[in-house]
C-alpha cells in the first residue's frame, strides 16, 4: 500500500512537471508567435514609449532573447521560474502587479466552495434519481428519468446560468426580500451575482447548476451499479437471511454502489473546473476559473500557468484520493 | 456524514454574515432613514492602482478623483478647469507656468499639501524606471528626457536582441521647482496654453510622504486629500468602502460613504442594479430597451454625451486608399443610424466632426455632407475615384474587444451594401493590432477610438494625426495642419489657442485620414433612493459613475 | 467508462453484435425520433438552400431584430437578427459549420485515440509508457479549458472566407483535448484481446503485427469507442456553443449555433427571445438526439445493463 | 438434538406438528418477460420430514433452483409470480403469509446455501459481519457477541483458527472454505430445513466430498430436514433418503434412492442414471442423452421429455402423461412408468 502511494505521488509529480513545461512552452511559443505582452501593462489606446516597454519586460522576465525565437523552448526563464516557484514567489501579474499567491488565497477557496455545492447536488440528486430508476427498471419512471437527465445533461450549463441571471434571479430576489428581509439568507441566495460580503449564501445557487453537470453520466452510473447489486448473489443471500428491505440497501446496497459513485466523481471533476469556469464568469465570482480565462485571454503568462498547474494538481490529486477511497471502499483491491 | 457537516457550516456562516451585516447596517445606517447620509453602492470594474500616476485607466480614476482633490476641478456644465487645491495658475508665456497652491490644506494623515507634494508625485511618475502608465504626461515637462532616456548604442548591448538602457542618474523633473512652500513654477519644452486644463487629471495629484515610505500600504489604504477616504483597505477582488472625510476643508459630501463592488471583465451589474443591490449602473444593449420600455425605472436615466469617439481610420500607406473620394464615398455609404440599431439605439450618437461636442472646442460639425448616409453620392464618388478593384474584399482591421466585432461587422455591411463591394473583417487580438496598427501593416480600414486625457480640443487632434506620416497610425501628414497646431500650441490665450485648434480640425475634415462615426453616450440608470444625480462627462467609466462629492440619498 | 468491456471476440460474435444492436435499436421509438431529427440536422447542414432561398450574408442595419410576427410567411419567416439579416437562412446556414466542426472533432479524435490506443496496447513497453504519459498530461487539462487556452494563446488573423478556415482553429484545439477518451478504452480492450487464442493463433500463422492490429483487434476496441461517440459529438456541439459565447470560438461574422447563442443571449433579456430560443432549441435538440441516440447504442452495445 | 426448544408458535401462527415440516403442493411459477408467460415451474410437489434428506435432481433449467428459491420467498418478483400451489411448514402455507412473518421464516425456519459462496457473499463485509448480521437482526444480540457466535459456528463448520479467521473477508478464503462459511452463516439460527442449491457444483472433487459429509454431518447432529438440489445424481446416492426429479419444471418421478436408483420409472431418470460414470461401468461407453433441454418458452406438446426420450411413442406427443405409481412411495409421470419400472422398456 505504502509503496503503491508512494509509486502514484512520483507518477502524479511527474505528470505535473511536464504540465508544467507544456504550459511554460504554450506560453513561450503564444509570446513568440504574437508579440509581446508587455504592451499589456499600459492598456488603454497608446503606444507605450519603447524605454518604458523595456523597463517593463525587464521587470517580468520577458526580456530573454529567446522570446524572439519562434520554437524556442526558452529553457532558461523556465528554470529561473521553477527556482522561483520552489522558494514560494509565484510572481506578479502584468496588469496590476499584483502577488499571484495572494491572488490564489482569494481565489482556491471561493472554487472551492462552488465545487462543495456542486459535489453535492450532483450526488444527493443522481443518488435519488438513479436508485429511483433502478427501483422502476423498465417501466415509465425508468424512462423519464433517463430522459429528463439526459435533457438536463444536454442543455450547455451556461446557458442554465443565464437564464438564471437573466430571467428568474432579479424577480426571486425581489419577492424574497419581501417576506424576508435583504439582509436575511433568503434575500441573498437568490441573488443574481456573488457577493464577497455573503461568500457561502450567494454561491450557492451557482453550486447547484453546475452539479448537473455530467447529471446524466452519474445517475446512469448510479443505477446501473444499483441494478447490479440489488441483482447480486449477495442481496438474494441477504433476502434469505430474513433482513429487512431497508437493512439490505443501507448494509449490502449502497457501500457496494459507493465504488462507481467514487470513480465518477473522480471523472466529473475536470468537467466541473470547465463549468467554473463560466459559471464563475457569468455569477462574477472571483475563483480559478474565471482567473484562468482572464489570464490566458490578456496573455498573463504567469498567471496561466500557476492557475492551470493549481487546475492539474487538484485533478490529479483527486484521481490519486478516488485510487486510495477505492482500497478503503473495497477490501478485494490491495495496491501491491 | 462530512458533507451534511459542512451544508450545515454553511447555512450558519450564511447567517452569521447577515447578522453582522445587519449589526453594522444599524450603526451606519445604511438604511439611510431620512436626512441624508447613507452608503451609496457603486459598481467598479479592475482597479490597477490607487497611487495618482499608476491608474490611467477609468476605474482607477474614478477612485482617486474622489480620494484625491488635483489642483483643478473641471466644471460639470462647461468642463473648463475650476481651481481646487490651486490658488491661481499663471504664465507670461505659455511656457512657464507658475502654480499656487491654496493655504491650510492637508492629507488625511495631517501631512500639509505643498509644494513638494506634488513634485514628489510628479517625480515619481515621470522617473522611468517606476514604469508607470502616466509617464508620458510629462513628457512637455523640461527634464523628462534626462528622466526618461534613449537606449544605449547598440553595439553595447550584451545579447544583440535586447535593448539596454544607461542608467537614469537623476531621480528629480529639472523642469519643476518648488518657489517657495506653497508656489511651483513649472517649465515646458514648448509653449502649451493647454497645461492648466491638464493639471486635473490624476497624473498631477499630490502625493503624502508617508504614502512613498510604503507604498504597497498606501496601494491599499490611499493616503488622499479629497473628500473621501479609506479606513479600511481596499480590495482591488472585492472592493471597498470610503468614508467622508471629517476634516475636508471643501463642500463636503451629502452622504456618509461609498462602497465600491467589484464586477470583473464580463460581468454586468445591472441584475444587481435592478435587485436595488447597486445604485447606479449602465445596461447592455439590450437591457437598456427593457428599462427603456419600463416607464417607472425610465424616469431615472442619465443620457449624455460621453466624450469618447470611434472611428474608421485609412492606411494612407496602401495605395488603394490614395484618393480622397475613396475615403469620403465609403464614408459616405456607412449608414450611421442603421448600424446603431444593430448595436442598440442611444449608446451611440452619430458623429460628424472629429472632436465631439462635450469637448472645449468642439462640435464644429467639420465632417458635414460626408458623414451623412447618402449611397447614390457614395457610389458617384467612388466612379470618380475610378471604382473598387474588382473581386477584392475590403478588408476591415479591428480589436476583438467588447462589441467592436459587432458595431464593425454592422459597418462592414452597410458599406458592402451600399458599394457593392465584398468586405472581410479581420479581428485581431489588441496587442497585435496594436502593433500592426503602429508599424502600418494594414492594408484595409481600421478601427480608430479615442477617449480624451484633457478637456481640450487639442487632445483629439495633435496626439493622433501629428507627428508626421511615419509617426501616427495613419500615415497621414499635412504641413498646413501641422503649422496650425504649432501656432495653437503658442496662441496668447486659452480662446485663442482653442480656435486655431478648431481651423487645424477642418484641415484634417479636407483630408479624411479618417471617418468620424460614432461619438458615445452615457446611458446611467440610478436606484431610487438617489437624488441630485449628475454625471461627469469626463472620466465617468463606462459602466456607470456619478459626482459623489454632490449626490444625495433620500429614502 | 469502466461499464464498458470487450465482449468475446470472434468474428461471428461481431457481426451479431453489431447487428443485435441494430435490432435492438430499431424498436425503440426514442431512437427512431432521434434519428429522425439527426437526419433532418444534416439535411439542413449539407443542403441549406432547402430550407431557404435567402442569403444570409445580406444584411441590413436598418432592419434589424425585426420580430417574426407574420410565422413562417412573407419576407423573414423568424424574422431578422441582430444585424438585420434573415434570421431563418442564419440559423439554417450557421447549421454547417457547427456539424463540420463536430464530426471533424469526432473523426479525427477517434483515429488519434484508436492509433495511439492501438500501438500502446499492443507493442506495450517504452511506447505504451509515453503514450500513457501524454494521455495522463492531457486527462488533468479538461477540454474546455485547454481549448480556451491554445484558442486565445493563438489567436490571431482568423478569415472566415472558407467553412475550412472558419471550423480549423477550434477544430484542432478540441481535438487535441478530445482524443483521450477514445485511446484509454482502445488500449483496454487492446491488452484485453491480444493474449486471445484466436490472436494468438494469427500471430502463429505469421500474421504481421499490422495486420493483426487492424483486422483481429481493431474490431473489438471499436465497440466501446463506438457506444461513446454519438454522446461526444453532443458534448463537442455544446463545447463549440461555450467557445462561442466566450467569444473564441467560430469567429462572427462566420456563424454557427454558439455564435448565434452568444448574440441571442445579448439580446434575449431585451424581449427578442427568439434570437435566444431558435438557436437555443435547436442545439438542445440535437445534443439531446445524439444522447439519446448515444444511449440507446451504448445499451445496445452492452446488454447486461438495461 | 437442539438445545433450545423453539416455541415454533411465536414465530409460525397456527403450526402443527403432526403435519409434515415442509410439504410443497403443485407449485407453480411463472416469469414474465415482455408480456410473455413462460412458465419455470409447472406442478412441484414433494414432501419433507424432520431429519430426513430429500434431493432435488434435474438438468439446468429444469425448475429446481426457482423451486427453492419459491420456497425460501426469494424470487424476484418481477418477473417471476407463483400462481398456484402450496409452500406448508408444518402444516402451515407460508405463501399466505404476510412479508413480515416470511421474513421471520427465513433464516429461523428455513436456511439456504448457495452454489456460489463467492458471489453469494458480500465482498465488502467480513464474513464475521454476516454471519453476526443474523444474531443481530433476528435475536438483537450485540455486535460483541454476534462475532463471538460466529466464531463458534465457522469453528462447527471446520474452518480452522476459526477465530482469527473471522475479520477476513470472502474473497481471502478458499472456495471449499467459504462454502463452509456460507454453511455456517445458513446454520446460525438452527433452522429446521436447510437447502442446499447445488452446493458443490462449484468446487474440486474431493472438496466436494468433504461439504457432502459436512452437510450429512450437521443434518444428523441437528436433525435437520435438508432439501439437496443438484444436477449430479452421483452426488446424491450416499446422501440422500428420497430423491425428486424434474424436468421441465416439473416433478417427473419421486422415490427413494435406493427405490429410484435400482429401478427408476421414468425414461429420464434412467437416461440420467446411465450417464453416471460408475466403477462397475468401466470399459463401456457412457450414454448421454440426445438433444437439448427443452425452451421454457416452447415446451412441447404432450410429454415434455417425448423428443428425447427413447421408449417414446404417437400418444407422447399428443397426451400429457398421468401421475402412475409403480410402487408404494414411487411416482413417475410417464405413460409407460410401469414398463420402464420393471424394466420392459
Amino acid at each position: 500500500m505504502g509503496r503503491y502511494v508512494i509509486r502514484r505521488i512520483l507518477q502524479a509529480l511527474l505528470t505535473l512537471g511536464i504540465v508544467l513545461f507544456l504550459l511554460h512552452y504554450l506560453m513561450a511559443l503564444s509570446v513568440q508567435i504574437r508579440g509581446n505582452p508587455a504592451l499589456l501593462f499600459f492598456g488603454g489606446d497608446r503606444t507605450p514609449d519603447p524605454a518604458m516597454l523595456e523597463q517593463v519586460e525587464r521587470l517580468y522576465n520577458l526580456d530573454n532573447s529567446c522570446y524572439e525565437r519562434v520554437g524556442d523552448p526558452c529553457i532558461t526563464p523556465f528554470v529561473e521560474r521553477l527556482q522561483d516557484y520552489v522558494q514560494g514567489d509565484l510572481g506578479t501579474t502584468l496588469n496590476g502587479n499584483r502577488d499571484v499567491a495572494q491572488l490564489l488565497s482569494i481565489y482556491i477557496p471561493n472554487t472551492l466552495r462552488l465545487f462543495v455545492f456542486s459535489v453535492i447536488t450532483l450526488v444527493a440528486v443522481s443518488m435519488v434519481l438513479g436508485t429511483w430508476a433502478a427501483r422502476h427498471r423498465g417501466r415509465f419512471i425508468d424512462h423519464t428519468v433517463r430522459g429528463t437527465t439526459i435533457l438536463a445533461d444536454s442543455i450547455p450549463v451556461f446557458l442554465i446560468l443565464l437564464s438564471y441571471v437573466y430571467i428568474v434571479a432579479v424577480p426571486l430576489t425581489r419577492w424574497a426580500r419581501g417576506i424576508w428581509g435583504t439582509e436575511s439568507f433568503m434575500g441573498q441566495v437568490f441573488r443574481p451575482n456573488y457577493n464577497p460580503d455573503y461568500p457561502w449564501t450567494t454561491i450557492i445557487i451557482p453550486g447547484i447548476i453546475v452539479g448537473t453537470v455530467g447529471l446524466a453520466t452519474m445517475t446512469r452510473l448510479i443505477r446501473a451499479s444499483q441494478l447490479e447489486n440489488l441483482g447480486s448473489d449477495f442481496v438474494r443471500t441477504a433476502r434469505a437471511k430474513g433482513l429487512k428491505p431497508m437493512r439490505i440497501t443501507i448494509v449490502h446496497v449502497i457501500r457496494n454502489s459507493m465504488i462507481p459513485i467514487v470513480t465518477g466523481i473522480g471523472f466529473l471533476f475536470a468537467f466541473m473546473l470547465s463549468g467554473a469556469v463560466l459559471t464563475e464568469g457569468v455569477m462574477g465570482i472571483p475563483g480559478m476559473g474565471r482567473m484562468i480565462f482572464q489570464a490566458v485571454q490578456r496573455q498573463e503568462g504567469n498567471l496561466v500557468i500557476v492557475g492551470l498547474t493549481v487546475s492539474a494538481f487538484v485533478v490529479v490529486f483527486v484521481s490519486l484520493i478516488v485510487d486510495l477511497l477505492y482500497a478503503a471502499l473495497d477490501p478485494r483491491i490491495r495496491y501491491e | 456524514m462530512r458533507r451534511m457537516r459542512m451544508t450545515v457550516a454553511a447555512i450558519a456562516a450564511a447567517g452569521l454574515a447577515a447578522a453582522t451585516a445587519a449589526c453594522a447596517g444599524d450603526e451606519g445606517d445604511v438604511d439611510g432613514e431620512g436626512d441624508g447620509g447613507g452608503v451609496i453602492n457603486m459598481q467598479i470594474g479592475e482597479v490597477r492602482s490607487l497611487i495618482p500616476g499608476g491608474s490611467g485607466e477609468s476605474e482607477g480614476y474614478r477612485i482617486i478623483k474622489n480620494v484625491y482633490d488635483g489642483l483643478v476641478y473641471y466644471d460639470i456644465e462647461t468642463g473648463e478647469p475650476e481651481n481646487l487645491v490651486a490658488e491661481e495658475i499663471t504664465s507670461p508665456d505659455n511656457q512657464t507656468w507658475t502654480i499656487k497652491i491654496k493655504d491650510g490644506l492637508t492629507f488625511h494623515n495631517g501631512e500639509p499639501v505643498n509644494a513638494d507634494a506634488f513634485i514628489r508625485s510628479w517625480d515619481r511618475t515621470a522617473y522611468a524606471p517606476n514604469a508607470l502608465p502616466l509617464n508620458y504626461f510629462f513628457g512637455t515637462f523640461e527634464g523628462y528626457a534626462e528622466m526618461n532616456p534613449d537606449p544605449l548604442p547598440e553595439d553595447q548591448w550584451a545579447d544583440p536582441e535586447v535593448p539596454e538602457y544607461p542608467e537614469v542618474a537623476t531621480t528629480h523633473l529639472s523642469g519643476v521647482t518648488a518657489v517657495d512652500d506653497l508656489t511651483i513654477e513649472v517649465k515646458l519644452t514648448a509653449p502649451f496654453i493647454g497645461f492648466p486644463t491638464m493639471l486635473g487629471y490624476e497624473a498631477f495629484y499630490p502625493v503624502a510622504e508617508e504614502c512613498l515610505a510604503d507604498l504597497e500600504a498606501c496601494e491599499a489604504t490611499p493616503i488622499g486629500n479629497g473628500p473621501f477616504m479609506f479606513e479600511e483597505p481596499y480590495d482591488p477582488q472585492a472592493g471597498g468602502t470610503a468614508v467622508v472625510w471629517e476634516d475636508y476643508a471643501g463642500d463636503k459630501p451629502k452622504i456618509d460613504a461609498v462602497e465600491w463592488h467589484v464586477y470583473l471583465e464580463g460581468d454586468d451589474c445591472w441584475a444587481d442594479f435592478l435587485t436595488g443591490d447597486i445604485d447606479i449602473c449602465s445596461p447592455s444593449a439590450a437591457d437598456y430597451q427593457s428599462a427603456m420600455s419600463d416607464t417607472e425605472l425610465a424616469e431615472r436615466v442619465i443620457q449624455q454625451p460621453d466624450p469618447s469617439i470611434l472611428m474608421l481610420a485609412f492606411p494612407l500607406y496602401d495605395e488603394k486608399f490614395q484618393d480622397v473620394n475613396v475615403r469620403r464615398a465609403i464614408s459616405m455609404a456607412i449608414d450611421r443610424e442603421g448600424v446603431l440599431n444593430v448595436v442598440g439605439p442611444e449608446r451611440f450618437t452619430p458623429l460628424d466632426e472629429w472632436v465631439p461636442e462635450s469637448i472645449l472646442g468642439g462640435g464644429t460639425n467639420s465632417c458635414g455632407e460626408y458623414c451623412t448616409y447618402d449611397p447614390e453620392a457614395a457610389q458617384e464618388l467612388l466612379a470618380q475615384a475610378g471604382g473598387w478593384p474588382e473581386g477584392e474584399p475590403l478588408k476591415i482591421w479591428v480589436n476583438d474587444a467588447a462589441d467592436n466585432l459587432d458595431i464593425f461587422r454592422a459597418i462592414g455591411d452597410s458599406i458592402s451594401e451600399s458599394l457593392g463591394i465584398t468586405y472581410e473583417l479581420v479581428p485581431m487580438e489588441w496587442t497585435e493590432f496594436l502593433t500592426a496598427r503602429e508599424n502600418h501593416q494594414l492594408d484595409g480600414p481600421f478601427r480608430s477610438g479615442w477617449g480624451p486625457d484633457y478637456n481640450l480640443n487639442e487632445n483629439y487632434l495633435e496626439p493622433i494625426y501629428g507627428g508626421g506620416a511615419s509617426v501616427n497610425d495613419q500615415g497621414w501628414e499635412n504641413e498646413a495642419y501641422n503649422a496650425k497646431i504649432a501656432e495653437a500650441g503658442a496662441a496668447a490665450t486659452l480662446d485663442e489657442a482653442v480656435a486655431l485648434y478648431a481651423e487645424a480640425e477642418a484641415i484634417l475634415a479636407e483630408d479624411m485620414p479618417s471617418v468620424p462615426v460614432f461619438g458615445e453616450n452615457f446611458n446611467f440608470f440610478y436606484t431610487e433612493r438617489l437624488d441630485n444625480v449628475e454625471v461627469h462627462p469626463i472620466y465617468a467609466g463606462p459602466r456607470g459613475d456619478c459626482e459623489l462629492r454632490t449626490v444625495t440619498i433620500t429614502e | 467508462m469502466s461499464e464498458l468491456t470487450a465482449p468475446v471476440p470472434t468474428t461471428e460474435r461481431q457481426a451479431s453484435l453489431w447487428s443485435d444492436a441494430f435490432r435492438t435499436m430499431r424498436r425503440r421509438p426514442d431512437v427512431i425520433i432521434a434519428t429522425l431529427v439527426l437526419l433532418l440536422v444534416f439535411a439542413m447542414a449539407a443542403f441549406p438552400r432547402l430550407f431557404t432561398d435567402k442569403d444570409p450574408t445580406q444584411c441590413l442595419g436598418r432592419e434589424a431584430r425585426l420580430r417574426p410576427d407574420t410565422w413562417f410567411t412573407g419576407d423573414h419567416p423568424l424574422g431578422t437578427d441582430a444585424f438585420g439579416c434573415d434570421f431563418a437562412a442564419t440559423l439554417v446556414h450557421g447549421t454547417r459549420p457547427t456539424i463540420a466542426l463536430a464530426l471533424s472533432v469526432i473523426v479525427a479524435s477517434v483515429v488519434i485515440g484508436l492509433v495511439l490506443g492501438i500501438y500502446a496496447g499492443y507493442y506495450g513497453g517504452w511506447l505504451d509508457s509515453v503514450i500513457s504519459r501524454a494521455l495522463d498530461v492531457f486527462v488533468v487539462i479538461p477540454m474546455l479549458m485547454g481549448a480556451i487556452l491554445i484558442l486565445s494563446l493563438f489567436r490571431g488573423r482568423v478569415s472566415t472566407e472558407s467553412l475550412v478556415e472558419t471550423i480549423a482553429a477550434p477544430a484542432i484545439a478540441l481535438t487535441l483535448f478530445g482524443w483521450m477518451e477514445f485511446c484509454r478504452y482502445t488500449r483496454a480492450a487492446t491488452l484485453e484481446t491480444k493474449n486471445l487464442d484466436y490472436v494468438i493463433a494469427a500471430k502463429c500463422l505469421g500474421a504481421s503485427d499490422r495486420r493483426i492490429m487492424f483486422k483481429h483487434i481493431l474490431p473489438n476496441a471499436i465497440v466501446p469507442v463506438t457506444a461513446v461517440v454519438p454522446t461526444t459529438i453532443g458534448g463537442i456541439i455544446v463545447t463549440e456553443s461555450a467557445l462561442a459565447v466566450l467569444g473564441i470560438g467560430v469567429q462572427p461574422p462566420a456563424t454557427s449555433w454558439g455564435v448565434l447563442l452568444s448574440d441571442g443571449t445579448e439580446w434575449a433579456g431585451g424581449g427578442y427571445v427568439y434570437l435566444f430560443a431558435w438557436p437555443l432549441g435547436l442545439l438542445i435538440l440535437t445534443v439531446f438526439a445524439f444522447a439519446t441516440f448515444g444511449d440507446a447504442l451504448r445499451d445496445a452495445l452492452d446488454p447486461k445493463l438495461r | 438434538m437442539s438445545e433450545t426448544v423453539r416455541v415454533i408458535g411465536d414465530t409460525l401462527p397456527g403450526a402443527d406438528f403432526n403435519a409434515p415440516l415442509l410439504e410443497v403442493d403443485d407449485l407453480r411459477v411463472e416469469f414474465r418477460v415482455r408480456g410473455q408467460r413462460i412458465p419455470a415451474v409447472r406442478g412441484a410437489s414433494f414432501t419433507l420430514e424432520q431429519g430426513r434428506t430429500l434431493a432435488v435432481v434435474g438438468e439446468s433449467g429444469s425448475g429446481k433452483s426457482v423451486t427453492s428459491q419459491a420456497i425460501m420467498g426469494i424470487l424476484d418478483t418481477p418477473p417471476a409470480t407463483i400462481t398456484g400451489g402450496a409452500v406448508r411448514l408444518h402444516g402451515v402455507d407460508l405463501l399466505e403469509q404476510s412479508e413480515e412473518t416470511r421474513r421471520e421464516v427465513r433464516g429461523n425456519h428455513i436456511a439456504i446455501v448457495f452454489q456460489d459462496a463467492l458471489s453469494a457473499l458480500n465482498p465488502l463485509w467480513s464474513v464475521g459481519f454476516q454471519i453476526g448480521e443474523l444474531f443481530r437482526v433476528h435475536r438483537g444480540t450485540s455486535r460483541k457477541d454476534a462475532k463471538l457466535k460466529a466464531v463458534e459456528l465457522l469453528d462447527q463448520v471446520g474452518i480452522p483458527d476459526a477465530k482469527n479467521r473471522v475479520g477476513d473477508y470472502p474473497h481471502q478464503f478458499s472456495g471449499g472454505m467459504r462454502q463452509r462459511v456460507m454453511i455456517a452463516m445458513a446454520l446460525a439460527l438452527d433452522p429446521e430445513v436447510l437447502i442446499a442449491d447445488e452446493p458443490t457444483t462449484a468446487l474440486d472433487v474431493t472438496v466436494q466430498a468433504q461439504i457432502m459429509r459436512l452437510l450429512k454431518r450437521i443434518q444428523a447432529e441437528r436433525n435437520m430436514g435438508l432439501i439437496l438440489i443438484t444436477h449430479d445424481l452421483g452426488v446424491v446416492a450416499d446422501v440422500a433418503d428420497e430423491v425428486a426429479v424434474m424436468y421441465a419444471g416439473e416433478v417427473v418421478e419421486r422415490a427413494g434412492i435406493r427405490d429410484a436408483f435400482k429401478r427408476p420409472a421414468h425414461p429420464y431418470t434412467k437416461a440420467l442414471l446411465r450417464a453416471i460414470p460408475r466403477v462397475d461401468t468401466v470399459g463401456q461407453e457412457l450414454e448421454v442423452i440426445r438433444g437439448l433441454p427443452p425452451n421454457p418458452a416452447k415446451l412441447p406438446g404432450g410429454c415434455p421429455f417425448h423428443p428425447r426420450c427413447f421408449a417414446a411413442e404417437d400418444k407422447c406427443a399428443t397426451e400429457v402423461p398421468p401421475w402412475i405409481e409403480p410402487a408404494e412411495f414411487h411416482g413417475s409421470r410417464c405413460h409407460f412408468a410401469e414398463e420402464v419400472y420393471t424394466d420392459e422398456r
